[in-house]
């Protein structure tokens, strides 16, 4: 950094040597020169500590940096996510840094919207100022009409809730492309916000449902804290059932694959769920104690109540008894009588509805052997060691070593059932909860909100918001952005009134990376003005911005993000290992200033106000609501109040604060006091019956509805319907080389793995005269309203991949950087969305029949 | 002295309009070629259809290293040819000695130069093989015996051998009398100056053929030696490599000889007699090199490893077929026509010539498929097989190097008598 | 003196090919050029397919094929084992590429402007970047790869350096040297990469050896490599490689 | 006398061919044999060796020149009296 004028001097004399030798000498005379540098002065070499920025998790990154310019990013070692490794994308983001395709400067359009954009260079208070003064006019009218998008933001508490509560924003996030199925199962059935994932270190027999070990992430993590641990339990004896109708390069992690047809994975769950009660391997003290599996369930479908407590029938006495009261034996099987009017048990209503789905049933839904599902089912019931415990932390637990692992896969049309169908499983056997068994947040048990939420029903009158929050159609809601899009298109057919004024679009880029482009393309054009605060020039920013802000990449701070792999807790902040680039800034700068310009920032209720909620500011550490502070002095005062004396400089000089390992009582349900959180796990959900009848009093379609049982019911997906010449499934799925749609264009990843590709079975293929590498055209076909979408790919041959389904990754179709032109088409542009190709939870489904035929 | 006015032989100093039209055309083809080694020198061999071996699916030697080879190969005729008649006393033959001999020279001159656009440093080439080389790299021998030693001896030969004509032509006034009279270094053509060099020019021949079978051996052990690329290990490499030399040699120097007698009327001295002698000669070595083919078919589809069986599909089936089974039928063809010619004792110029051309288009062809499938299609580890199409600057380079031979050729005919002078000439020249 | 060893746990490896990106980033190597090579494979057909994953760095055989062929001595063996290529020396012949059985040489194919990711001689990407960067091509230049190494003083880490010589995977010597370990072992995420002393009996790299059945590759080629495979199989013939990196220079 | 010279000419080339490539090959290390690859560098002794075995084998060549082109003062005892018996 100082440069003093000696040095300086003597620095040029050597360069102009250099240059006066290059123009008189031939290159090649120079080449037999050695010319071994002797550097005037030792570099200046320093390690920043920060995070990731371009995966999920923020793993931990120590920043190599050279005389201020950082030469490589490697795994922070006192990191638990990451352990001093880093996946792909994390070595390769430091070509991102240092694109020079980056947004250089606040870009404000100067053409019409709708096609390829025009710019105009402006400073960051003009477009700060444009961008505020419109803020302030939306919001005078109506808060809600801003609309604020999210994709892939971190440092979640200054942005999607500060700024959201500050503004009043109605917010759409990525959840519904993501797993928010399966979310929303969990938190209703178990009460735990997250999807599925084992308990590592205990676990001996996994079924690794859709999970893609070697390509994308899991459960919550990002890719590479899961297999990390997936790699240490196989050498521990770990034995891996993969249920996929793609291998997924999960080869040598895998000892049995079962490549189900795709949809079809609620039929594999309920025929377990059958063999399961048929071989008597059930965890009957589990479900008895802590689940409603015990309660009486009268013809209409509803909980017998007695003075509002729910009966259960008492064994010993032979009568029906508060499920809470003193010494009752709940009976599990057995109809019986009460008052005159016939119940059962929730378990032996489930034992009736699974009775018809055989193993036989569901091989002919599945497409695979029937033996298959009973192996699995065996083989689940023998490793899940049922009335076995063991000792954790001195504590004795029930050891039930057997898990589902499953995340995106959540993301079909019946993907919500399917999880509560894969969690009764693991409810059958008692693992949830136990040692070895399911886990669903890593977080430690703590019971979620949404527990009592989705309970008490709430669907209300129109207008309704443009998410169709709290309406007959959606009620259980995910916030579907590609939904959005179909309602904006046709609000008075969901009576939607509010027409969205302005859109701020932070690090997403819905054009191309959320399902069903055409519809998005046609929506966003309804938005009257949009801003995106992004790197890069998105799709989205191509094509609607009316501002673009350029954000810094990994130049920033930002956080604080959770450090923790389920077993040791911590947590990290990203920290600038240099100024950002041109001129570019930290998101959060970027708020702030946004936030004092349009009169949010100060006094109650402001975004200072709302950050000191959102970080959990304890006093004397709270940031005073008159003043504008720095970013760093905002995480200088968190750290502290977070009991860290040194503040910020903590995360400067060590980048993660590791707590210490997750108590056996924050991590194990039953270890939990009370156990469970004290709740009584959904076994029968009563209340999906109660969404059921208040939709259908409400007039709303069968399409709706349908789905809204209280116990995980098949029924054919939508899709299916297609005429038989879409005779292949398309599943989508996600490359380990690069994250979602924004990071193909990073050279260094993209010569990896240069175009999009139709994963595709040789006999499928040669059946269609398609060679490996041809061109081909991949045709969907929409079920209900006979729609078509084609795009052209070239075929890919693998032999891990069912022949009657053909797979494309995501990452692909990115047109305005330069460096992903060219790359093929996404698969967003074949997927449907809306009726009949979301869950009933507004959850995208990413599943369509196609044909395929040469190009 | 200026009275003499009697032309040099074989139309020594004499430039048609037609030879200066070539001479141009030639230039054009040089000069090209160096404007795409000028493209080479700055962009780097990216310009050239060579990639590395097994990711990027490249062979890192294409063309260069084939006429290289191939170049060399062409050499083996001169010397052989100079050193049978010495060592052998076929005088039959001493008619295209010197045809030969330049041959061999301009061959290996052509062999040097076309080493150095392979190279990425070509300057540090030459700097750091005279300064580092090592005896151990398969390279060293190539380096040494074939572009010093056996360049160095066939010109030590060429010029010994060639002091009586210069001297014969030293004798006449004109503008490269002073370059006869340095070439002749003081030849008088007495009995003693000719028993000397009679005796130097047998041990000189003694000497170079076995430098002559280490040279082509040397090149042979460049490929035979490497166990890692499957087609090139093998002891038949080294003898294949030296008759294939032969062949190709000696039909070029059928195709020379050719045009020699029609362009500079030497029908006298070029007789069908020295024709038929090398079409025998041909014949010996292309039935000799069809031999080692078969063998190595044999060996090669017999009980050949995995990967010696992939490269030899690949040479028999796949992309490469188009370039072997040709290169065979025309070897094939060649000794047919030259088998059929010894049989019937009907010797016929213009069919010697068409088999010269024959089995040089085959050792192209061949020289092509020792090269570069082994490296496209001989990796042991699964790479996927990868391809190679010369670009404009490698064609560019070698046809400018092929430009640059002929024009050589042509340019040293008009200087010098590029047949012996006759013995009965000798007197014209004796003061 | 050391004797160096790289071990590579196939039972771990999920073909991420974070230790191509890591060795790319470390030694600056050119677009193209992966030093550290995953192989994708594929076994078998529907539905009894298998799937595994094979890193390839450079073998740093005892009896190299390529240190025998160079014909000026540029590429050497380092009494510590160490394959390497002084590319102050290299004529570019790359006659030890097509002597290697293994495919790992590299050669620079364009001018090192050219080589990287991005086109440097683009003035506006280069003055783009220049105030962040001081000109550095590729911005992440690391410095250490100028350096001259072992006792001999020659220059042999890092690639990308000129155009028209050959480099190949150095076994990071420029981080061996200072005690670390090669960029791909250290970073790779399942732990499935080892570096150690085969001298040294308590090192990880001798453990594992002594304790796991390991195999090396083309031993038929009598190349003695120094790289060792725990688990698995090597490629046989019905081996194929998918997801194929194409990439040409 | 011209034969004597060239004699020592052909015997020169052949010691200075003979010595540097043998002082090229890395022989230092006991125990290694000429083509296992010398650890300690394959460098030859000194540089330009290949230069001198070039040199070498040039020199054996050239002694013919020297022989031919000599002028003869005494008759030539060489070649031996074997090679002269030809014809």
């Amino acid at each position: 950094m100082k440069v003093t004028r000696r040095t300086f001097v003597k620095g040029s004399a050597a360069v102009g040597g250099t240059l006066v030798a290059s123009r008189f000498l031939p290159s090649g005379f120079q080449t037999l020169l050695k010319t071994e540098a002797a550097p005037a002065a030792a570099p200046q070499e320093e390690w920043v500590p920060t995070t990731c920025w371009i995966g999920k998790q923020d793993c931990g990154i120590l920043a190599r940096r050279i005389n201020g310019r950082v030469v490589k990013l490697e795994g922070h070692p006192g990191n638990p996510l990451n352990v001093g490794t880093l996946c792909p994308k994390g070595v390769a983001q430091i070509m991102a840094i240092y694109d020079p395709h980056r947004v250089r400067t606040p870009l404000i359009r100067t053409n019409a919207k709708g096609v390829s954009g025009q710019w105009r260079r402006a400073s960051w208070d003009e477009a700060l100022t444009l961008v505020a003064g419109k803020i302030k006019e939306v919001r005078a009218k109506d808060p809600k009409l801003l609309v604020w998008q999210k994709g892939r933001s971190k440092g979640k508490a200054f942005y999607d809730e500060a700024f959201v509560k500050a503004s009043g924003a109605t917010k759409l996030h990525h959840g519904a492309f993501c797993s928010d199925a399966g979310y929303r199962a969990s938190e209703y059935t178990i009460g735990m916000s997250g999807v599925l994932h084992p308990d590592f270190r205990h676990v001996r027999y996994l079924l690794a449902w859709g999970w893609n070990i070697t390509n994308a992430g899991g459960n919550q993590l990002c890719w590479i804290t899961w297999p990390q641990q997936l790699s240490a339990a196989r050498e521990r004896g770990l034995k891996v059932v993969a249920i996929d109708p793609r291998l997924r390069g999960a080869g040598p992690f895998t000892d049995d694959w079962i490549p189900i047809r795709p949809g079809t994975d609620l039929a594999f769950a309920l025929a377990l769920c059958h063999r399961l009660i048929a071989q008597n391997t059930i965890d009957r003290e589990y479900l008895r104690r802590y689940t409603n599996a015990p309660f009486l369930v009268q013809a209409d479908g509803t909980f017998l109540r007695i003075d509002g407590k729910e009966q259960v029938w008492d064994e010993q006495r032979g009568v029906a008894r508060p499920y809470d009261a003193v010494a009752v034996r709940p009976a599990l099987e057995g109809t019986f009588t009460v008052s005159g009017a016939p119940v059962r048990p929730a378990f032996q209503a489930f034992k009736d509805h699974v009775s018809p789905y055989t193993p036989e049933w569901a091989a002919q839904v599945c497409g695979i052997p029937a033996d298959a599902i009973t192996r699995v089912a065996r083989e689940l019931g023998e490793e899940a060691r049922i009335g076995s415990t063991t000792v954790i932390d001195g504590v004795t637990l029930p050891y039930r070593p057997v898990a589902i692992m499953a995340y995106h896969m959540a993301q079909q049309e019946l993907g919500f059932q399917a999880v509560r169908a894969m969690l009764t499983v693991m409810m059958l056997l008692g693992a949830v909860g136990a040692v070895g068994g399911q886990r669903i947040d890593v977080g430690g048990w703590a019971i979620h909100e949404n527990f009592e939420k989705l309970d008490r029903i709430k669907i209300t009158d129109p207008p309704y918001n443009i998410y169709l929050k709290d309406s007959p159609y959606f009620p259980i809601n995910s916030n579907n952005s590609s939904l959005v899009a179909r309602v904006m298109l046709n609000p008075d057919k969901y009576g939607v009134q509010d027409r969205p004024e302005m859109l701020i679009v932070h690090m997403a880029n819905p054009m191309v990376s959320f399902a069903s482009q055409p519809d998005l393309i046609e929506s966003y054009k309804k938005f009257p003005f949009v801003v995106v605060i992004d790197p890069w020039l998105s799709e989205t920013a191509d094509f609607f911005a009316d501002v673009v802000l350029p954000a810094a990449t990994i130049e920033k701070y930002e956080g604080p993000s959770k450090a923790s792999d389920q077993y040791l807790d911590g947590v990290a902040l990203r920290v600038p290992p240099m100024q950002p680039l041109f001129q570019s800034r930290g998101d959060i700068d970027i708020y702030l200033d946004l936030c004092e310009k349009a009169g949010l920032l100060y006094g109650r209720g402001g975004y200072l106000d709302h950050l000191n909620a959102a970080l959990k500011l304890k006093a004397p550490h709270r940031l005073p609501l008159d003043r504008k502070p720095t970013v760093r002095e905002i995480f200088d005062r968190w750290a502290k109040s977070e009991g860290i004396a040194e503040g910020v400089a903590y995360f400067e000089k060590h980048g993660v604060k590791v707590k210490g390992p997750i108590p056996a009582a924050k991590a194990y349900g039953y270890a939990a006091d009370p156990p469970f959180g004290g709740v009584r796990h959904r076994f029968y959900g009563e209340a999906l019956l109660r969404y059921q009848a208040e939709m259908r009093a409400r007039g709303a379609a069968e399409i709706y509805w349908r789905d809204y049982t209280p116990f995980p019911t098949w029924r054919a997906p939508t899709m299916t319907a297609s005429p038989a010449e879409y005779d292949l499934y398309l599943i989508t799925y996600k490359m380990i080389e690069f994250k979602q749609s924004r990071s193909s264009f990073i050279p260094l990843l993209n010569e990896l793995a240069p175009r999009q590709r139709l994963d595709i079975n040789p006999r499928t293929a040669r059946e269609r005269g398609i060679a490996d590498g041809e061109e081909v055209w991949v045709e969907s076909h929409h079920a209900l309203t006979g729609e078509t979408r084609k795009v052209r790919v070239r075929a890919h041959y693998t032999q891990a991949i069912r022949p009657d389904t053909v797979g494309l990754p995501h990452h692909y179709g990115l047109w305005s950087h330069p460096g992903a032109k060219g790359q093929g088409p996404t698969a967003n542009a074949l997927l449907f969305t809306g009726e009949g190709y979301v869950a009933n939870t507004a959850d995208q489904s990413f599943h369509v029949k196609v044909r395929v035929f040469k190009a | 002295m200026a009275m003499r006015v009697e032309p040099l032989p074989y139309r020594v100093g004499q430039i048609s309009t037609g030879t200066l039209l070539l001479i141009v055309v030639l230039l054009g083809v040089v000069a090209q070629g160096l404007y795409a080694f000028s493209r080479q020198l700055t962009e780097g061999l990216v310009v050239t259809g060579m990639r590395d071996i097994g990711t990027m699916g490249g062979p890192a030697w294409g063309l260069y290293i084939a006429f290289d080879i191939y170049f060399v190969g062409v050499s083996f005729a001169g010397i052989t040819t100079a050193a049978l008649v010495r060592l052998l006393n076929l005088h039959a033959l001493r008619a295209v000695s010197r045809l030969a001999e330049v041959l061999t020279i301009i061959a290996l001159i052509l062999a040097a130069f076309s080493v150095l656009p392979d190279l990425g440093q070509p300057l540090r080439g030459v700097v750091h093989l005279l300064k580092y080389a090592r005896p151990q790299s398969p390279f060293f021998g190539t380096f040494t015996m074939v572009i010093a030693g056996y360049l160095f001896a066939s010109l030590v030969y060429f010029f010994l051998d060639g002091r009586r004509d210069a001297a014969i032509c030293a004798a006449r006034a004109g503008r490269l009398q002073w370059f006869y009279r340095l070439w002749a270094a003081g030849y008088r053509d007495t009995p003693a100056e000719r028993e000397r060099h009679r005796r130097v020019g047998f041990w000189l021949s003694l000497a170079i053929l076995p430098m002559l079978v280490i040279a082509h051996s040397t090149l042979g052990f460049v490929f035979g030696l490497q166990v890692g690329r499957p087609g090139w290990f093998s002891a038949l490499q080294a003898p294949a490599f030296v008759i294939m030399a032969g062949v190709s040699g000696v039909g070029l120097l059928i195709i020379i000889a050719a045009i020699v007698r029609t362009t500079l009327e030497a029908q006298d001295r070029l007789t069908p007699e020295v024709f038929r002698w090398l079409a025998n000669f041909l014949m010996v070595l292309t039935a000799a090199y069809i031999y080692f083919m078969l063998v190595d078919w044999l060996t090669a589809t017999y009980a050949a490893p995995l990967h010696e069986s992939r490269v030899t599909s690949a040479l028999l089936f796949g992309p490469y077929a188009r370039i072997y089974w040709p290169s065979v039928a025309a070897l094939v063809a060649a000794f047919y026509l030259l088998l059929r010619q010894f049989l019937t004792g009907r010797y016929s110029i213009a069919v010697t010539v068409l088999c010269g051309a024959l089995v040089n288009v085959a050792a192209v062809g061949k020289r092509l498929l020792i090269v570069v499938p082994s490296q496209t299609h001989g990796a042991m580890l699964p790479y996927p097989s990868g391809t190679y199409t010369p670009t404009w600057v490698e064609y560019s380079i070698i046809g400018g190097l092929i430009a640059l031979g002929t024009l050589l050729y042509i340019v040293f005919t008009k200087v010098f008598p590029v047949i012996e002078l006759p013995e009965a000439r000798q007197e014209m020249g004796h003061r | 003196m050391a004797r160096y060893a790289m071990v590579i746990d196939l039972d771990r490896c999920t073909g991420c090919r974070a230790c191509m990106e890591a060795c790319k980033v470390e030694n600056n190597t050119p677009r193209a050029n992966f030093w550290m090579y995953v192989f994708r494979f594929e076994e078998g057909e529907y539905p009894n397919t298998r799937v595994w994953f094979m890193p390839r760095p450079c073998m740093h055989c005892d009896n190299a094929p390529c240190v025998k062929v160079c014909p000026v001595g540029a590429r050497y063996k380092r009494p510590d084992g160490l394959v390497a290529t002084d590319f102050d020396r290299c004529i570019g012949c790359r006659y030890c590429e097509v002597a290697c059985p293994y495919g790992v040489n590299y050669f620079n194919w364009k001018r090192p402007e050219r080589n990287q990711y991005l086109d440097w001689t683009d003035a506006e990407a280069a003055a783009v970047l220049a105030p962040y960067t001081n000109g550095a091509v590729p911005p992440y230049k690391n410095p250490d790869l100028e350096r001259a190494y072992g006792p001999e003083r020659r220059r042999i880490a890092g690639g990308g350096h000129l155009k028209g010589v050959i480099e190949k995977c150095t076994f990071c010597v420029h981080r061996v040297e200072r005690g670390l370990q090669p960029a791909c072992v250290a970073n790779c995420p399942l732990f499935a990469l080892h570096f150690g002393d085969l001298d040294d009996p308590h090192s990880q790299v001798s453990q594992l050896l002594r304790r796991r059945s390991h195999f090396r590759l083309l031993e038929e080629a009598s190349t003695e490599p120094r790289v060792y495979y725990l688990g698995g199989k090597p490629p046989g013939s019905d081996t194929r490689q998918i997801e194929t990196i194409r990439a040409r220079a | 006398m011209r034969a004597t010279l060239t004699r020592v000419i052909v015997l020169a080339g052949l010691i200075l061919a003979a010595m540097s490539f043998a002082l090229a090959l890395p022989l230092r290390i006991p125990g290694v044999t000429v083509f296992a690859t010398a650890p300690a560098g394959s460098d030859g002794a000194v540089p330009y060796l290949p230069a001198l075995f070039i040199l070498g084998i040039m020199l054996v060549f050239l002694a013919a020149v020297v022989y031919e082109l000599l002028p003869d003062r005494s008759p030539p005892p060489w070649p031996p009296a074997g090679a002269g018996r030809r014809r």
